[in-house]
């Protein structure tokens, strides 16, 4: 491993400004992959990133939150306004790859009534269909 | 002896060092047996309080400090998070805040306003101080058998 | 503005919270661009600080704190580590103990002495004081290299 | 991931009474992997292992450290008394798999001079043979 490698999964370990934000745009789609730790320090960066998208009329927007290991209300917000703004455009946002945990969170502050949210739940399916 | 152990941690209210305080915390509770949900819990409802002392207690200038103080009790962790900037009436702002409900039409929906709601919810016992700055009370128990599981990986 | 960011974590004087300690410190360290190796090194010598404080400052019942305290600078970290325990004479002990050489008897190696040791090597600058209990000030420097990719990274 | 594994994993995360000691042995040898953090809090399980052995004359011992992710004064003090003990009885302990930061440890201190220190450095060893 390299020294930079080790650093980084170190610097990941001890959750700190981790944060990675990868933006696919591609016409009137939008795929955003979301990883690490959203708090008030990485949030920022988020809402920089979602805010540097051109939006469009009637825009699909997914954002993709498997990676993303820590998330509170400074995130909610920033999704929220994101949500909003693409909205305002009569665009669609979907949230997708979610662990329990997280589609939890949404559910708790009533977000996941409002918002269209997919859950990471390719085990639960499994069952479900067997 | 004291029934429990007492940790401390003081940190200046900027965003960079509440993710050190969470995971200050989370290895704290980790000690006592709590479930990994219940951990996560406790990461976000502490940090929603730090993070609060950051945005709203102190003007920008101030360079303020944030006291993080956890009691560590065999069968529930307290948490109190206390700064010592501008007060405001919790229970006032618990009106105005909370979660959103389905009917709400979009392009109203809040910015914010759900840190105080989600730390109510998350923990078992919450209590709001406000003179001079706030003082934020929360108590999380352990599930039962956990406690026992947790006896038991000690004493193997 | 001071200079720094100061941080304090209080923990009582027990084997299981240097752990905790430690994980607290690396997370301190790693926000102001210490190398991976680096930061192993505030690791292992502020352990033996704080294990110090615990094996040898109290005795059992006393129930006594320890208070680590950090000073961040841009391209430093000071550790204090602070005990109000038993005081010690450092010059003294530091001719007792330290590193072993080639020639020595493997039946007469010296289980333990290696603590200050420790500290004296993987820190930059260490002082000892020895009054109400021992506090020990270690500071460790930021390389010149990473002090700059730290600000390209922190920009970018 | 079962909730124990997650929370196995967790605890491995944040460092917290992380030690493992597994002890084979077999006629003279003894073969013991020690893996996760050694300090003040896990020194003594691992003495305690370790004294738990059978001591016999002329007895091999290997102590393999590859998953060792900290160590500091505390594990050297066990170790060196294992060292002794068997020493004392005209056996050899033999450590493998020290990380490069490990290893370092052991030089620091006098220890790589005393003691029979096998690193793990594979790619290097490669480098050196071709
Ligand atoms: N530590 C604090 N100091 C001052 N005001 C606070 C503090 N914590 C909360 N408040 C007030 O309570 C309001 C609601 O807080 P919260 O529910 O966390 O939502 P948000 O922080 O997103 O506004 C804040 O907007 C702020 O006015
Ligand atoms: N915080 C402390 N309080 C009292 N005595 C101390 C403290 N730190 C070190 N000492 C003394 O210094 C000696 C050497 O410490 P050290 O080099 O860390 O080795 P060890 O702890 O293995 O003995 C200790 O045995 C103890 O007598």
């Amino acid at each position: 491993m390299s020294e930079y490698k080790k650093w980084k999964k170190f610097m990941n370990g001890v959750y700190l400004m981790n944060i990675e934000v990868v933006l696919k745009e591609e016409e009137n789609f939008l795929k955003a992959f979301i990883g690490g730790e959203i708090d008030v320090l990485t949030a920022p960066i988020l809402r920089e990133k979602l805010t540097s998208v051109q939006l469009k009329e009637g825009m699909h927007a997914e954002l993709n939150l498997s990676d993303v290991s820590y998330m509170d209300s400074t995130g909610l917000g920033v999704i929220v306004a994101f949500f909003k703004n693409i909205n305002a455009k009569n665009g669609h946002v979907k949230l997708t790859g979610l662990s329990a945990r997280l589609k939890r969170l949404f559910d708790i502050t009533g977000l996941g009534e409002i918002m269209d949210i997919e859950t990471d739940v390719k085990v639960e399916k499994n069952y479900e269909t067997i | 002896m004291k029934p429990f152990d007492y940790v401390e941690i003081r940190v200046p209210a900027k965003p960079q060092y509440v993710g050190v305080a969470r995971l200050t915390i989370s290895g704290l509770a980790s000690r006592i047996g709590f479930t990994y949900d219940d951990i996560e819990d406790l990461k976000i409802a502490s940090s929603e309080a730090i993070t609060n002392a950051v945005q709203h207690a102190y003007n920008e200038a101030d360079g303020g400090e944030i006291v993080v103080g956890c009691a560590l009790y065999p069968d529930k962790i307290e948490i109190m998070v206390a700064d010592h900037g501008k007060s405001f009436n919790f229970e006032e702002t618990k009106e105005k805040v909370g979660p959103y409900n389905e009917q709400q039409e979009v392009q109203f929906l809040r910015e914010g306003g759900l840190g105080l709601y989600l730390i109510e919810t998350l923990m078992d016992e919450v209590k709001v101080h406000h003179q001079e700055g706030v003082t934020v009370f929360m108590t999380k128990y352990v599930e039962e058998k956990r406690v026992e599981d947790n006896v038991e990986n000690i004493s193997s």
